[in-house]
């Protein structure tokens, strides 16, 4: 009762996750993708908890608290002015428009749950159900890095698949042990902290965020 | 004793040799100027212009160096040693094993190797188109010979010629074996080319378009030019004694009676005549054939000698 | 035997620490020079000894390459001969080149790199012989290519000299892949790869695999050998080295390829089928052939003489080829005979194709051109550099009495015992091989009237020709010992023979023919086929020589002589340009072979502008180049270029792409690891 | 105790150089000090390990274990860092960067240093993990210490690109944990080799397969294996000569350490077959993209990258040729890193003389430099394999490894491509070497040739290793294969 209640919960929690993944494809503002990022996060956040509170994982309170303060607060409010600094493009040129990218997306998740069968039947925890979805996240997660020209969408996609670790992490597993779990945040923290400086860089050098200028380097 | 008998006949036989030869070139000269309706000179002319030679001052190009006095030595020298190995009256003499018919073909390049060498040595242009053309032509007639050899040595079972002779005359079906008849084809083709006769060579001409041999050593003069024409006839002489010993050895001493000796000394005069008559109906009926022919000519040759060799293997 | 191979390994290493030492100074290439001789001496010494007693000589070191099975060391009788080989080759080399460096003190190479990589290669080489085991024999065998790499690059200023160093190289490492192919197929993979065990595993081998690891053993060490078509580097990097270096080449380190194919083929494997008897023959053939045709039309004296030691390369396999296939059908003694003219021509041509080197080396030490076009006169400037020439000359056409003849000689004889196998259509065989021996030996002759005789004789074609003085007496020194070295192995052929037999004896099961062919000054055949005394010979030919001028001397025939103009159709006065050129000298066999040449003709007449009755200059170009070349080597070049602008590609600089390479990898692998 | 002396040295550096504002020579030199106290304390480990003390641990929940595979590493890694600090800008001699590049420089080359080798010491392979991205983030730092476009442009690929990858590595690192909680239940220390070790054979197989996929590409990015290498030769060719060094010379190893290490579990659970497929499957695509770059380059930093490049992957394919391919493959490592470390810091003088990096502006420098042009040549007649040089020992030992696998087309397709690669380089550094120098160029070695002893003593290990195998090494290359394929 109390377990299908749970996977019931944590599977809801990670289809939005996913969901904010995808709507995040059909965005074009940069804004939107910071808020999607946002609203993401404040999900992921939310499952963390509950999954803490059923699970009897009680470190996942303090993960969570920690995730909330980093990825729903800090970072985007940093890639924000990061934005504003460098000036935040209005528009998003992809390589793949909207439609293309939204089929691709679905044919990834669909691969995500043929891949992951096998860890699914693996596993006895209620959470299991919701790990294709976040495979299906970080595939989405890469997909936007590999499609979108920006510096600052990549950090995005970057930050996005992420979220799919943490999220396959804490359903799989109920999170990874403690230290590992506050060093990865560190290391997110720091990957973030750095990308940002060379966005800058990017900024000073190129005068300009767009990756595609980025091509000198050959053979 | 006996050895000494026979080398003592080894030594004169070589002798015989040397003092035949210049006759023999005579006589083929002089049968072919019947057959042209000349009266032409006599068949001992030769000796004549080798005595005249003898006596004549020498006159020598200044660029010359020493190799230019040098190689008419040596021409004559391995033409002579070359006649040492080569059966004309007596079958097995001591000399036999001190080289077989390669040694023979080898020592012969010996002096053309050298004569080609003092062509170039005056530094006139003559020279060395007749060493160019003279050592082409010794080149391509070696796989004949070198191929000849090897059917021959197929029949008799020897490379030595003086065993050669005797196994041919221990059991004569050999001697008349496609493959000997092919090889003996093959042979006389090259033993014209060898010896600078038509259609390779013309040696009555002083044209510089075709001379090979007359151009090389054209510098000579007096006691070398001597030595060298002595030589020439002395190959020739050894060309057609093989071809005649090695294909129809009947009349070869193989002993020592006075008898045998003379038989043999009629039998080899009589073979190498009609060679000669051969050879001076050739030359009157073939033309001199362009330089870039002779090869052609001497693949001919080749082919034949190779012929001869499968058919004797084949049917050994 | 353990004195005189350490005293061999001190006195290599002495020497190159004395040119490390010795820098420049005269004293240093002195130095250098005696360390090589000492090292190669003891080395001929150990060697012979090892010949002599018959007792192998062995030595490992198992804490070095403790990965190989340590370092063994072990010199049998075959192995031994090739040490000799080298002793025979090195010790003239070295004393020449303490004359010869001295061009190089002017800085242009430096002097402390050649004297070091001298010995090192000298000792690699001799190391290679003694080598017991797979690694052993390769890390000598990549040594000896390594350091002779860095002396054909002496005069690296010079871009032709590079390339050639580079072909040299890539050319010796692909043999060496090759020959670790070989070698892998024959131990399996196994730690040890000593060779006792090997011959053991050969046996047990498939007949796939022995033939797999034949070919891999031909290919490999043939292109060390020089082996047409492998011997593009040959020609290239032969007359880039200093002149005493490509002595060593051509002399000596080619017949490492010998060698290994001896050591492999007839002592690993043991022998094998008909065909691969057949194979060697036929390339021997085939690289006798082509090399001579292409050292005619050569007038690069240095590269003539390369493409020559292509040419005896294969008349050294014509006769190893009939040996292995007499093996084949148990014709032992014919067998060795054959074996016996291969080894015999490999230490002649180590001895006149070192010493004609040489001779090239002190023409172009005198006149610093290789262009025989420039030259002529110089026997009259630097007689007894054109005595050892001519005596080197003679030798490698193989006229009597010297030694080339001798050891063609052993050769034909041979292959004309070809009747006694019983099968007609292989017999077949040897009598084309004999008739293309024959052709290669007439051409050789051909090409050293030419070779000599542009180069010495009548007039100088240049000032530097003109100029030209004899060299030093180190050089003299060295070329003099070589020149007796042909005499003395042409004359005393039945001393030679017997150690020959002795050297094979055992050897993929070879009969002990040490008495087989000799009878004391004779030399004859089995089945008494053919007898010969090149002795008797040579004493016949002196004799005559000497009997010639005091018979005319006798019948007082000594007229005086006359010097004066030659005679040139009325035309007065004699200048080097009506002399026959080296092209000129070549160019009737040049149209009789223009079918392998495939000579490139140009003619362009330009006529006056008003009427094209009146020509104003006619220019005429043939160039030969070597058509296999561009057919065999071009190809792979092209197609490495090709792969290797495809994977330029790859590397295209866009970011995205290359993030979708990693998608993709990792989808697709992880498809591959879900479902198959 | 050695644990801390080996950690602590490069912390206190970075420390010292945050601290000390502006920069100055001797924070460099107490830096290159610190790094030999590093050293020793790496080789006192691995003596104190091949001497038979098994596996130390160290630390609260035995974060810090070492065993002989870990000591090999650990030598290769301190060695190089005190070679590429030693050789580092801004210890005497005219630098291109000004003091606040040098301070960021010394910062961040440390703790590139210090996660290192906190990568090869961790005993929790979630903590390897973490090491490992974060050389990734410190090493970035450095590459665009001059900012030039070229720079920038690199770095941002690397740290993308290795960021990406990593993070997969990461959920390979989940998805083997949480097998092991499905089979066993939450504990702390799960992540524990030895522990996930043992628990290993009950895993299930196809988790473990996919684990091992994203393991492989993950971690295969930063070791540089096809086709994930495309950030290597852009970071190798504009980062500063020691960071070159240190990323080619043993970051690689680095990364092919953690893959060995995930390796040994996954083949408990699956047995060896599934990962030696596809370590020789990478591996030789790795060679072949390597050798075929290599053709035509233009530029030598680049051409020295895809050697690594080419060196990887023969390792990769040593290590799935079953007990003496993986003795050889670390062989290889050992020689590699040698050296590559030391053509790399060369390479770096040779731009600071020609100021370029293309391959046809340098010439004649075996003239301009003699010392340096010699020791380039000794280095690269190393790489290439020739003798009297480890590498070509270990590629010997790697072929023979081959064969003694039964995979002889395999490794007739390695000894193809090696050889493509050996006519490429050889052929490039001929030109480089040979020839006349540019005019204009200063003619001489860069003063104070003493402070080239240092790559005396990397040629005479790769002579060493070309002709003995030293006992230690050769316990603990034992030793790592019994870890490798127990």
């Amino acid at each position: 009762m109390v377990d299908t209640l749970f996977s019931q919960l944590t599977t809801l929690g990670s289809s939005i996750a996913l969901l904010f993944g995808i709507v995040l494809l059909c965005r074009y503002s940069f804004h939107a993708y910071v808020e999607a990022f946002r609203w993401q996060s404040l999900v992921l956040a939310v499952l963390l908890v509950v999954v803490g509170y059923f699970g009897a994982a009680s470190e996942l309170y303090l993960v969570a608290a920690v995730f909330f303060a980093l990825k729903v607060v800090f970072i985007p409010h940093y890639l924000e002015r990061l934005a504003k600094r460098v000036g935040a493009p209005r528009e998003i040129q992809p390589y793949v428009n909207v439609t293309t990218s939204l089929v691709v997306a679905a044919v990834l998740v669909l691969l995500a749950y043929g891949i992951m069968r096998p860890v699914v039947q693996a596993g006895q925890l209620p959470t299991r159900g919701g790990l294709p979805l976040a495979a299906g996240l970080i595939f989405v997660g890469l997909f936007v890095i590999i499609s979108r020209k920006k510096a600052l969408t990549q950090i995005v996609g970057f930050l996005v698949l992420e979220n799919g670790i943490a999220l396959l992490a804490a359903l799989g597993a109920f999170g990874i042990p403690l230290i590992v779990e506050l060093g990865v945040f560190l290391d997110v923290l720091m990957g973030f902290l750095v990308m940002q400086v060379f966005v800058y860089q990017i900024h000073g050098t190129f005068e300009s965020i767009d990756v595609e200028q980025l091509n000198q380097l050959r053979h | 004793m006996v050895l000494t008998v026979e080398y003592a006949l080894e030594v004169s036989q070589a002798v015989f040799g040397l003092a035949l030869a210049p006759f023999l070139v005579g006589f083929v000269r002089w049968v072919k100027a019947r057959l042209q309706n000349r009266r032409g000179a006599p068949p001992w002319q030769l000796y004549y212009e080798l005595a005249k030679l003898f006596g004549k001052e020498v006159v020598v190009s200044r660029e010359a160096s020493w190799l230019f006095y040098f190689a008419p030595y040596v021409v004559f020298a391995s033409t002579l040693a070359a006649a040492f190995l080569v059966p004309l009256l007596f079958a097995p003499l001591p000399f036999d094993g001190l080289g077989d018919l390669l040694a023979v073909v080898y020592l012969l390049m010996l002096g053309t190797f050298f004569l080609a060498l003092a062509g170039l040595d005056p530094g006139t242009a003559f020279g060395g188109m007749g060493s160019s053309r003279e050592m082409t032509v010794a080149a391509i007639a070696e796989p004949t010979i070198a191929v000849a050899i090897f059917s021959l040595a197929i029949g008799t079972g020897s490379t030595n010629l003086g065993r050669m002779v005797t196994l041919t005359l221990d059991n004569p079906a050999t001697a008349i074996s496609p493959g000997h008849l092919l090889a003996f084809a093959a042979l006389f083709i090259v033993a014209l080319a060898e010896t600078g006769r038509l259609p390779v060579d013309n040696p009555a001409t002083h044209l510089e378009l075709t001379m090979i041999h007359e151009a090389m050593i054209l510098e000579y003069s007096g006691r070398y030019l001597a030595l060298i024409e002595w030589a020439a006839a002395l190959k020739f002489m050894i060309f057609l004694s093989l071809l005649a010993n090695l294909f129809l050895p009947w009349g070869v001493a193989t002993d020592f009676s006075p008898v045998t000796i003379s038989a043999a000394v009629v039998a080899f005069l009589l073979k190498v005549g009609c060679l000669g008559l051969l050879i001076a109906f050739t030359e009157t009926h073939v033309a001199k054939l362009r330089l870039f022919r002779v090869p052609e000519l001497l693949g001919v040759s080749f082919v034949l000698a190779l012929l001869a060799v499968t058919s004797s293997l084949l049917l050994k | 035997m353990r004195a005189l191979f350490l005293a061999m390994l001190i006195a290599y290493s002495l020497g190159a620490l004395a040119a490390l030492a010795g820098g420049r100074s005269a004293l240093g290439r002195r130095l250098v020079a005696l360390g090589a001789v000492a090292g190669s001496g003891a080395g001929l010494a150990l060697g012979a000894a090892v010949i002599a007693t018959g007792v192998p000589f062995a030595l490992s070191f198992p804490w070095l390459l403790p990965l190989g099975g340590g370092l063994a060391l072990r010199l049998d009788s075959l192995g031994a001969f090739f040490l000799v080989v080298v002793g025979v080759g090195a010790i003239p080399a070295a004393v020449y080149g303490a004359g010869y460096s001295a061009a190089y003190e002017d800085g242009r190479a430096s002097l402390p790199l050649l004297g070091v990589m001298f010995n090192l290669f000298l000792l690699t080489m001799s190391l290679v012989t003694l080598a017991d085991n797979v690694l052993t024999f390769l890390l000598m065998w990549e040594g000896m290519s390594l350091t002779s790499y860095f002396l054909v690059i002496t005069e690296s200023e010079d871009e032709e000299v590079r390339d050639a160093g580079l072909w040299y190289l890539a050319m010796t490492h692909m043999g060496l892949v090759l020959l670790l192919g070989a070698f892998m197929l024959l131990t399996g993979g196994a730690v040890s790869g000593h060779f006792e065990d090997l011959r053991g595993r050969a046996v047990s081998l498939t007949p796939g695999t022995r033939d797999l690891v034949y070919l891999l053993a031909l290919l490999g060490f043939g292109s060390k050998a020089g082996i047409v078509p492998l011997h593009v580097w040959l020609p290239r990097a032969h007359p880039a080295a200093p002149s005493h270096v490509s002595a060593l080449l051509s002399g000596v380190m080619i017949k490492m390829g010998v060698y290994g194919l001896l050591r492999v083929v007839l002592d690993l494997l043991g022998g094998g089928p008909a065909w691969w008897g057949g194979l060697v023959l036929g390339v021997g053939v085939v690289s006798a052939l082509l090399g001579v045709l292409y050292a005619l039309m050569e007038h690069d004296l240095k590269r003539l003489l390369a493409f020559h030691s292509v040419e005896n390369i294969g008349i050294i396999l014509i006769g190893i080829g009939a040996g292995l296939m007499f093996h084949r059908y148990g014709l032992m003694s014919l067998a060795a005979l054959g074996f016996i003219g291969g080894l015999y021509h490999v230490i002649n041509h180590a001895a006149f194709k070192s010493l004609l080197f040489l001779g090239a080396g002190s023409v172009l030490y005198a006149t610093g051109t290789r262009n025989m076009e420039e030259m002529g006169g110089l026997i009259k400037r630097m007689p007894w550099t054109a005595i050892f020439f001519l005596i080197g000359a003679v030798a490698i056409s193989a006229l009597p009495p010297l030694n080339g003849f001798v050891s063609e000689w052993l050769i034909f004889q041979s292959l004309l015992g070809g009747v006694q196998i019983p099968v007609p259509e292989v017999a077949a065989v040897m009598p084309v091989a004999v008739g293309l021996l024959a052709l290669t030996s007439g051409l050789t002759a051909a090409c050293f009237v030419k070779a000599f005789g542009i180069t010495f004789l009548a007039l100088p074609r240049s000032l530097k020709a003109a100029e030209a003085h004899e060299s030093p007496w180190s050089m003299r020194l060295g070329m003099a010992g070589l020149g007796l070295g042909c005499i003395g192995l042409g004359v005393a052929a039945f001393a030679v023979v017997p150690v020959l037999g002795r050297v094979l004896a055992g050897l993929g099961g070879l009969p002990d023919t040490r008495a087989e062919f000799t009878l004391n000054v004779f030399l004859h055949t089995p089945s008494g086929l053919g007898q010969m005394s090149p002795t008797l010979m040579a004493l016949g030919l002196v004799l005559l020589l000497g009997l010639l001028p005091s018979v005319l001397w006798l019948f007082r025939l000594q007229r005086r002589r006359r010097l004066s103009d030659p005679w040139g159709c009325g035309r007065v006065g004699q200048t080097a340009r009506m002399e026959y050129t080296a092209t000129a000298f070549a160019e009737p066999l040049k149209r009789v072979f223009a079918d392998i040449y495939r000579p490139m003709k140009k003619l362009t007449v330009d006529f006056h502008p008003r009427s094209k009755y009146f020509v104003q200059s006619i220019e005429y170009r043939s160039e030969i180049t070597p058509w296999f070349d561009q057919a065999l080597y071009r190809p792979f070049l092209e197609s490495a270029t090709f792969v290797a602008k495809q994977m330029r590609r790859l590397q295209a600089g866009s970011l995205h792409l290359y993030l979708l390479y990693i998608a993709v990898v990792l989808i697709v692998l992880l498809v591959f690891a879900r479902w198959f | 105790m050695d644990f801390l002396a080996l950690l602590f040295p490069p912390l206190l550096g970075a420390l010292l150089a945050f601290v000390v504002r502006p920069y100055r020579a001797a924070v460099g030199w107490t830096n290159a000090c610190l790094s030999m106290v590093s050293l020793g304390a790496a080789f006192l480990l691995a003596a104190s390990i091949s001497a038979g003390r098994h596996a130390p641990t160290f630390g609260p929940g035995e974060l810090l274990r070492a065993d002989g595979l870990s000591a090999l590493l650990v030598v290769c890694v301190a060695a190089v860092a005190a070679l590429a600090l030693f050789y580092s800008p801004g210890l005497g001699g005219e630098s291109p960067y000004d003091t606040t590049q040098l301070r960021r420089y010394q910062i961040f080359v440390n703790l590139f240093i210090f996660s290192m080798l906190l990568a090869v010491t961790a005993n929790n392979v979630g903590v390897m993990w973490i090491a490992v991205e974060a050389t990734t983030i410190f090493s970035a730092m450095v590459i665009p210490l001059a900012l030039t476009k070229a720079s920038v442009e690199a770095s941002w690929k690397y740290i993308l690109i290795c960021s990406v990858g990593i993070t997969l590595a990461f959920v390979g690192t989940v998805l083997a944990y949480f097998d092991f909680v499905a089979l066993a239940g939450r504990r702390e220390n799960a992540l524990n080799w030895p522990v996930l070790l043992s628990a290993a054979p009950g895993l299930h197989p196809e988790v473990m397969r996919l684990a091992f996929v994203f393991l492989v590409v993950g971690f295969g990015t930063k070791a540089g294996i096809a086709p994930m290498h495309t950030w290597l030769p852009d970071a190798h060719s504009e980062a500063p000569s020691p960071l070159s060094a240190m990323m080619s010379g043993v970051l690689l190893a680095v990364a092919l350490y953690a893959i060995t290490r995930w390796k040994v579990v996954v083949d408990a659970t699956l047995g060896p077959d599934f990962s030696n497929e596809l370590l020789l499957l990478l591996g030789l695509f790795s060679l072949l993209v390597a050798v075929f770059s290599l053709v035509l380059q233009r530029n030598y930093k680049r051409m020295l990258a895809y050697s690594s490049i080419e060196h990887s992957g023969l390792i990769c394919i040593g290590l799935g040729l079953g007990p003496l391919g993986v003795f050889a493959a670390f062989l290889h490592l050992v020689c590699h890193t040698a050296a590559k470390s030391m053509l790399f810091l060369l390479a770096g003088e040779v731009l600071h003389r020609y100021r370029s990096t293309e391959l046809e502006r340098v010439s004649g420098l075996i003239k301009v430099m003699p010392l340096t042009g010699a020791l380039f040549m000794g280095g690269i007649l190393a790489i290439v394999g020739l003798p009297p040089f480890g590498l070509f020992i270990s590629e010997f030992a790697l072929i023979r490894a081959g064969f003694a696998a039964g995979r002889p087309g395999l490794m007739a397709a390695v000894l193809v491509l090696l050889a493509v690669g050996f006519v490429a380089l050889v052929g490039h550094s001929n030109k480089m070497l040979y020839g006349a120098a540019p005019e204009g160029i200063t003619l001489g070695d860069v003063p104070g040739n003493w402070r080239k002893a240092p790559f005396l003593v990397s040629v005479l290990v790769l002579a060493t290793l070309g002709l003995v195998l030293p006992a230690p090494l050769e316990v603990l290359l034992d030793q790592i294969v019994i870890v490798v394929t127990q």
